[in-house]
């Protein structure tokens, strides 16, 4: 967290920015949602309240924020208000795991009389050495939203939600680990920093025994683990409840599953837990499979220092810094695209085609991608090396 | 977060953690009557014992410790499996979870 | 300095708050009360694993005992819907001081025995080498993976047929129609 | 043929007899039954002969035959081989015993010619002859105490072999208990003998004797002495234990003959002869035995006069002949108890399967009242019986004249004899003359008291050829020990040549300093006495029919205990069994039901009590095991730190 109090605020200022940029994407999203949705169904949305129902976000907020404080009777007060707490902090602390740039490097500077060393500051809220496992292990948790939500509220349409919400999460749980594994593999670490650091490179790579380089290609993951980033999206659809699997709160059947008797600020942040997994799951889909910050041709760390050599090493790190978030952030958007683009397009699933794809196809094909990934590995290390 | 030498916090004191949990652990056991309690208590104890294996890896210096971890826990879900498939079938039947229906169990 | 007090008020925080969540998983009488104060438990376990040096056990601790097992606990104790229970600790005063009597007695033991076999042994753990935080970790990692794949690959290759043993064990407990007023 | 294989085949034939017989018990063709047991006795009498003419080619001093087949027993130092020896005395008994043996098989071919189970009664009798020859030819105490049982086992099965009448049956039992009870005494004597020798071998035994006697009653030898005397009181049924020979009466008549007239009592005159070495050193023990066979020989003698049963009369005769010849053995003069064994052997054997031959013709009637006047009826039965007649009360020139005048002789003129022990003697011998002549008053002459239903008639060939011959031994077999006195007046100097062969196996008696002129004053007293009692019942029982009568009624009382057997079975019953039968039946009641019943319900209870108290260990309660492992781990540790 820093050795001096420089490092220490400037650490604690970075972990407030970023999960007020997690909360905040959740309206932006809410409101592409609604407009997205309405496009592809062709109608307006939500446009009345300010230029393209812009400030609609605002409203809502209000909305939310002043609707009756309402607890269902005999239900558990506390499980009931733990809930949407318990489902806002995995999505919180995943996000803090993952770089959403380069680090910035300051130089040492006077301040105050006293001069400051040099400092790197990573451009996530914790630099982690496991990243990876971090990140599974904060999404595991999200399942006791669900449970505490459906047991809280003494319905029992939430709690059938609650339950089949959270065997969905556990059985997509197994193919997401696996297929991460697949990608593990690939790149030896489970640092989110080292993963990108491999993908900025032209794609390039030793098959049998002669040196591949395409370098019109960036060196991006999707080529290594085109399987692996399938299964991978699939399954955090799954762990989202995103449309294909939000069987849990499927409307016909059992009214809006675990959050049907929350309303307020609290669906609010139920809201934000589950746009906060949708962005999580974006956010590693790009680290993974699309090099994260990098953009191989233009905007790689070394380019862009060349260009800003006019500034000082500092300035040039933080504009490069934030030029490279700017491009993870549009990656990011893409995939939070197509999860909307999504939930408006496909059907929903039965619960047991819903659980016999879990179990039946998506965990055997994990298996297969890890395993044959390593076979390559072991053959590409081992022979030719 | 530098792991420089932790003068204070010695090998005994993680000991003497999980033998506390440990002990819990038992006192859980042997006076809840809920099967599932039981199950859970018995979890605790398996916690205390990974913590005493980490301890005993981390301040003699080798991994040993931590692959009997990983063998612990594969047990314990193993077990934790195994028992709530049983209370499953004793709350199917009896309608309660109760440790003394184990006895309709015997002979 | 900052990191030495921290890192002890970090082992006396988790320790007392895990004592505490322990006690409360053991006597809270609504069982998913005390689950949830076991998940907490298994937290503070991870935590204290952090801190000794054993991140990627942390993650695991935290991915299959916080993440699955005890998913399935309060599945379970959900799905049966289990109230306050009045009765739950088991009756008998005679029995119940002789448990008291022998669990305390094995406590003092292991306290004792553990306080007196030497000073503790406060020796920095070679594992920690003095390089950043990131590479240690993934140092210590590699090493458990080589370890886990050389010498213990047997009990590794058990442990996996242990496993589908208890899936398959499982499942046929659950389904078993049978009993007394068994329909078939 | 050499005398291990004769021997053999001795002891083969009646076992295989028994074999053969006894696989088809129930087989009812009594000719092919008998023909064949009468011929494994014949082939045994066979084999006797021979070993007796080859063991008589033996110069004098080495005559003794032995056979060892295998080593029956070897424990420490006892070494019991399954061996036989074949010397003077055995010599004689084998002659008897498979002689009179082949006799009487063939007299019980047609006696029970329509019986039911002739098989069985023929295997029984052949079991008998191989104990018998068991008995006397064994060269140890422990094999012929084999053979001893074995005999008391076959006489207990052929006197209840009529097993459905109950009498009968006990009879069976009352014999083979006393013979038991004498057996005990025999047990102590051999395990006596055992412990002071350390062998049972009988040569051994006397090779290792002390030179000089033993005086008083609590030296080994006597003891020994006395238990065996005390077994041989037992078979051969002596005063104490000779009630079962008058019972024994309830087996067939041809197995009296054989078992209770010729060979089986004889047992245990042959066992003391055997051991004569070992005898002579105990004076004291030949002494009681003296006493005892006196008081038998008139004690039974005077009972016999009572008796109205044919076969009752001649069982009391035969137990006051043995009381002779433990008389003679008594004092000293085993050879002529021998001699006169034999010579019993003969006539008895004569008499009662003339007793069966009337019996047979009778009916199966066996009390002398109802019979009179068969001689007409019975000629031959009758001719050969007058010739047993005459034996017995010692007519002159018969066998039985030579051997009882040998006996009374040598009582008085032995060292250790006695003159008061010879009147005894004679009066025992007039006693004899009064019965079996009113015996044979009674049965043949006189008037007919047949009753009309049953008319006697002759017994076939097949039983009356036997009685002639036994007749013409009766009559002849006397001149084989003639005695010194007699063999001097008579022309040819005829050898007394019983006593020569005998003589060195058997201790000498020495008759210094008596003159002959005494030896013949006694000859003449004996006879004299004899002669008068015979012609005293002749007069009684023929001539004035009603004497008898009279004389009882002037005994009265007297009369009437004499015939009740002077009441020997009651005072059995009353003091000896009855006590032990009340005092076991209270041992019973007392001991047994307060205290060891209790004790076993005590344990029974106590088990299952502990089991409950531990049954609440294996409840099913978990959380109990949970506690239960707890309490152990604690236990365990504090012990350790502790201990």
């Amino acid at each position: 967290m820093g050795s001096d109090i420089f490092e220490f605020s400037i650490n604690g200022l970075k972990i407030i920015i970023i999960f007020m940029m997690m909360v905040q994407i959740v309206p932006l999203l809410v409101w592409v949602e609604r407009r997205g949705s309405a496009y592809i169904q062709n109608r307006f949305g939500p446009n009345r309240v300010g230029p393209l129902g812009l400030t609609q976000l605002l409203a809502d907020a209000v909305k939310f924020l002043t609707k009756e404080e309402f607890v269902p009777q005999g239900s558990y007060k506390f499980f009931f208000y733990l809930a949407p707490v318990v489902a806002l902090i995995p999505a919180a602390l995943a996000f803090g795991a993952i770089p959403l740039s380069i680090p910035i490097q300051v130089e040492a500077f006077t301040m105050m009389g006293r001069n400051w060393g040099p400092y790197t500051f990573p451009f996530q809220s914790f630099e982690l050495g496991l990243g990876v496992v971090f990140v599974l292990g904060a999404s595991s948790l999200a399942a006791y939203a669900l449970l505490l939500a459906g047991y809280g509220s003494n319905n029992k349409y939430s709690l059938f939600g609650a339950l089949r919400a959270s065997a969905q999460t556990i059985s997509y749980e197994l193919s997401m680990g696996l297929s991460i594994v697949g990608v593990l593999l690939v790149y030896n670490t489970f640092n989110f920093t080292e993963m990108v650091a491999q993908q900025s490179g032209p794609l390039a790579f030793k098959f049998l025994g002669n040196d591949l380089l395409i370098s019109w290609l960036p060196n991006w993951g999707i080529f290594y683990q085109p399987l692996g980033a399938i299964l991978l999206f699939a399954a955090f659809f799954a762990e989202t409840n995103r449309l294909p699997f939000d069987l849990p709160e499927a409307e016909g059947e059992l009214v809006a599953g675990y959050h049907t008797e929350y309303g307020g600020f609290k669906m609010n942040m139920f809201y934000i837990g589950e746009y906060g997994h949708m962005l999580v799951a974006s956010a590693l889909m790009t680290t993974f499979f699309f090099g994260g910050y990098t953009l191989y041709p233009w905007l790689t760390p070394e380019s862009l220092n060349q260009a800003l050599s006019s500034f000082s090493p500092t300035q040039a790190s933080l504009i490069t810094a934030f030029s490279l978030h700017l491009v993870f952030l549009v990656k990011v958007l893409f995939f939070l695209w197509i999860f909307i683009h999504v939930r408006w397009t496909l059907p929903r699933f039965r619960y047991d085609q819903l659980m016999d794809l879990g179990w039946k196809t998506m965990l055997p094909w994990s298996l297969v991608n890890a395993i044959v990934t390593a076979v390559i590995i072991v053959l590409m290390r081992s022979h030719w090396s | 977060m530098q792991n420089i030498e932790a003068i204070g916090i010695g090998q005994n004191h993680y000991l003497i953690l999980s033998a506390i949990i440990f002990s819990i652990g038992i006192m859980g056991v042997l006076f809840r009557k809920n099967i599932i309690m039981m199950l859970m208590s018995l979890e605790l104890m398996l916690n205390a014992i990974n913590l005493t294996f980490i301890a005993f890896g981390y301040f003699n210096g080798n991994l040993n410790g931590q692959i009997m971890v990983f063998f612990v826990m594969t047990l314990a879900a193993a077990e934790a499996a195994i028992g709530l498939a049983i209370a499953v079938m004793i709350y199917r039947k009896f309608n309660e979870v109760n440790i003394r229906y184990f006895e309709q169990m015997k002979g | 300095m900052s990191t030495f007090i921290i890192s002890n008020l970090w082992f006396y925080v988790l320790a007392l708050s895990l004592i505490f969540f322990a006690f409360k998983v053991v006597t809270s009488a609504n069982p998913i009360h005390s689950a949830l104060h076991l998940v907490l438990t298994m937290m503070g376990v991870a935590g204290l694993f952090f801190h000794l040096n054993a991140q990627f056990i942390a993650g695991v601790q935290v991915i299959v005992y916080a993440g699955a097992v005890m998913v399935l606990f309060v599945m379970v104790l959900m799905l049966f819907d289990l109230k306050h229970e009045f009765n739950a600790f088991a009756k008998g005063l005679v029995s119940g001081f002789l448990k008291l009597m022998s669990v305390a007695l094995v406590v003092g033991y292991l306290v004792g025995v553990f306080l007196e076999s030497g000073e503790s042994k406060g020796v920095k753990a070679s594992l920690t080498t003095s390089g950043d935080q990131t590479s240690t970790q993934l140092q210590v990692t590699r090493d458990l993976a080589q370890l886990l794949y050389t010498k213990y690959v047997l009990v590794f290759e058990v442990l996996g047929v242990l496993l589908l043993v208890v899936a398959i064990g499982a499942v046929a407990i659950s389904r078993i129609q049978g009993g007394t007023h068994a329909k078939h | 043929m050499s005398h291990q294989l004769l021997l053999s085949l001795l002891l083969l034939a009646p076992v295989l007899g028994f074999f053969i017989n006894g696989f088809n018990f129930s087989s009812t063709k009594a000719i092919a039954v008998g023909t064949l047991g009468t011929l494994c006795s014949f082939i045994s009498f066979i084999c006797s002969l021979g070993l007796v003419l080859k063991l008589g080619g033996l110069p004098e001093d080495q005559r003794r035959l032995t056979v060892e087949f295998f080593n029956w027993l070897q424990v420490a130092d006892l070494k019991i081989g399954f061996s036989f020896i074949v010397d003077q005395i055995s010599a004689v008994m084998i002659l008897i015993i498979t002689g009179i043996g082949t006799l009487i098989h063939l007299f019980s071919v047609g006696y029970m010619s329509h019986d039911l189970r002739p098989a069985k009664y023929f295997a029984y009798l052949n079991l008998f002859l191989f104990n018998m020859l068991l008995l006397v030819l064994s060269d140890n105490l422990l094999l012929m105490f084999v053979g001893w049982e074995g005999v008391g086992l076959c006489s207990y099965l052929l006197i209840g072999f009529w097993f459905s009448d109950p009498a009968k049956a006990s009879a069976g039992m009352k014999a083979f208990i006393t013979n038991r009870i004498g057996d005990v005494g025999f047990l102590i004597g051999m395990f006596i003998l055992f412990f002071q020798f350390g062998t049972l071998n009988f040569v051994e035994i006397l090779s290792r004797l002390p030179a000089v006697a033993e005086l008083g009653w609590t030296g080994p030898i006597t003891l020994s002495c006395l238990a065996l005397f005390i077994g041989a009181t037992g078979k051969s049924a002596q005063i104490p234990l000779y009630v079962w020979l008058p019972d024994a009466m309830a087996g067939p008549t041809p197995v009296s003959a054989l078992i209770h007239a010729a060979t089986m009592v004889t047992a245990g005159v042959y066992m003391i002869v055997r051991l004569s070495g070992l005898f002579v050193l105990a004076p004291n023990v030949m002494m009681l035995i003296a006493v005892v066979g006196a008081a038998t020989a008139l004690f039974a003698a005077l009972i016999g006069l009572t008796q109205w049963d044919i076969k009752k009369v001649l069982a009391y005769s035969t137990v006051s002949q043995l009381g002779y010849m433990f008389l003679a053995v008594g004092v000293g003069a085993f050879g002529g108890a021998m001699f006169h064994l034999m010579t019993h052997a003969f006539f008895k054997a004569l008499m009662f399967l003339g007793s069966g031959s009337v019996i047979h013709a009778m009916h199966e009637e066996q009390d002398i009242r109802k019979m009179g006047g068969l001689a007409k009826k019975l000629p031959m039965t009758h001719a050969t019986f007058l010739v047993g007649w005459l034996a017995i009360i010692g007519f002159p020139f018969l066998s039985g004249f030579f051997s009882k005048d040998e006996i009374l002789w040598s009582v008085y003129a032995s060292p250790n004899g006695h003159p008061l022990l010879w009147f005894i003697g004679v009066c025992g011998a007039g006693c004899t003359a009064f019965y079996m002549t009113r015996l044979m008053a009674l049965t043949f002459w006189g008037k007919s008291r047949v009753p009309k239903e049953i008319h006697p008639h002759e017994s076939p060939l097949v039983m009356t050829f036997p009685l002639i011959i036994l007749a013409f031994f009766a009559l002849t077999i006397g001149w084989v020990g003639v005695p010194h006195i007699l063999a001097s007046v008579l022309p040819g100097h005829i050898p007394n040549v019983f006593e020569h062969w005998l003589e060195p196996v058997v201790p000498k008696l020495s008759f210094i300093g008596k003159s002959s002129l005494l030896e013949w004053a006694l000859m003449g007293i004996s006879v004299s006495v004899a002669g008068l009692c015979a012609w005293l019942a002749f007069d009684f029982y023929i001539v004035h029919k009603e004497r008898p009568k009279s004389f009882v009624l002037k005994m009265g009382k007297l009369y009437q205990f004499v015939s009740h057997k002077f009441y020997v079975d009651e005072f059995y019953k009353q003091r000896i069994l009855d006590p032990l039968i009340e005092g076991s039946t209270a041992l019973w009641a007392y001991v047994d039901v307060n205290f060891i019943d209790r004790l076993t319900y005590f344990i029974a209870d106590f088990t299952v009590s502990a089991g409950a108290g531990l049954k609440s260990i294996q409840n099913g309660q978990t959380q109990q095991y949970a506690l239960y492992i707890l309490l152990g781990l604690v236990t365990t540790i504090t012990w350790i730190l502790v201990g």
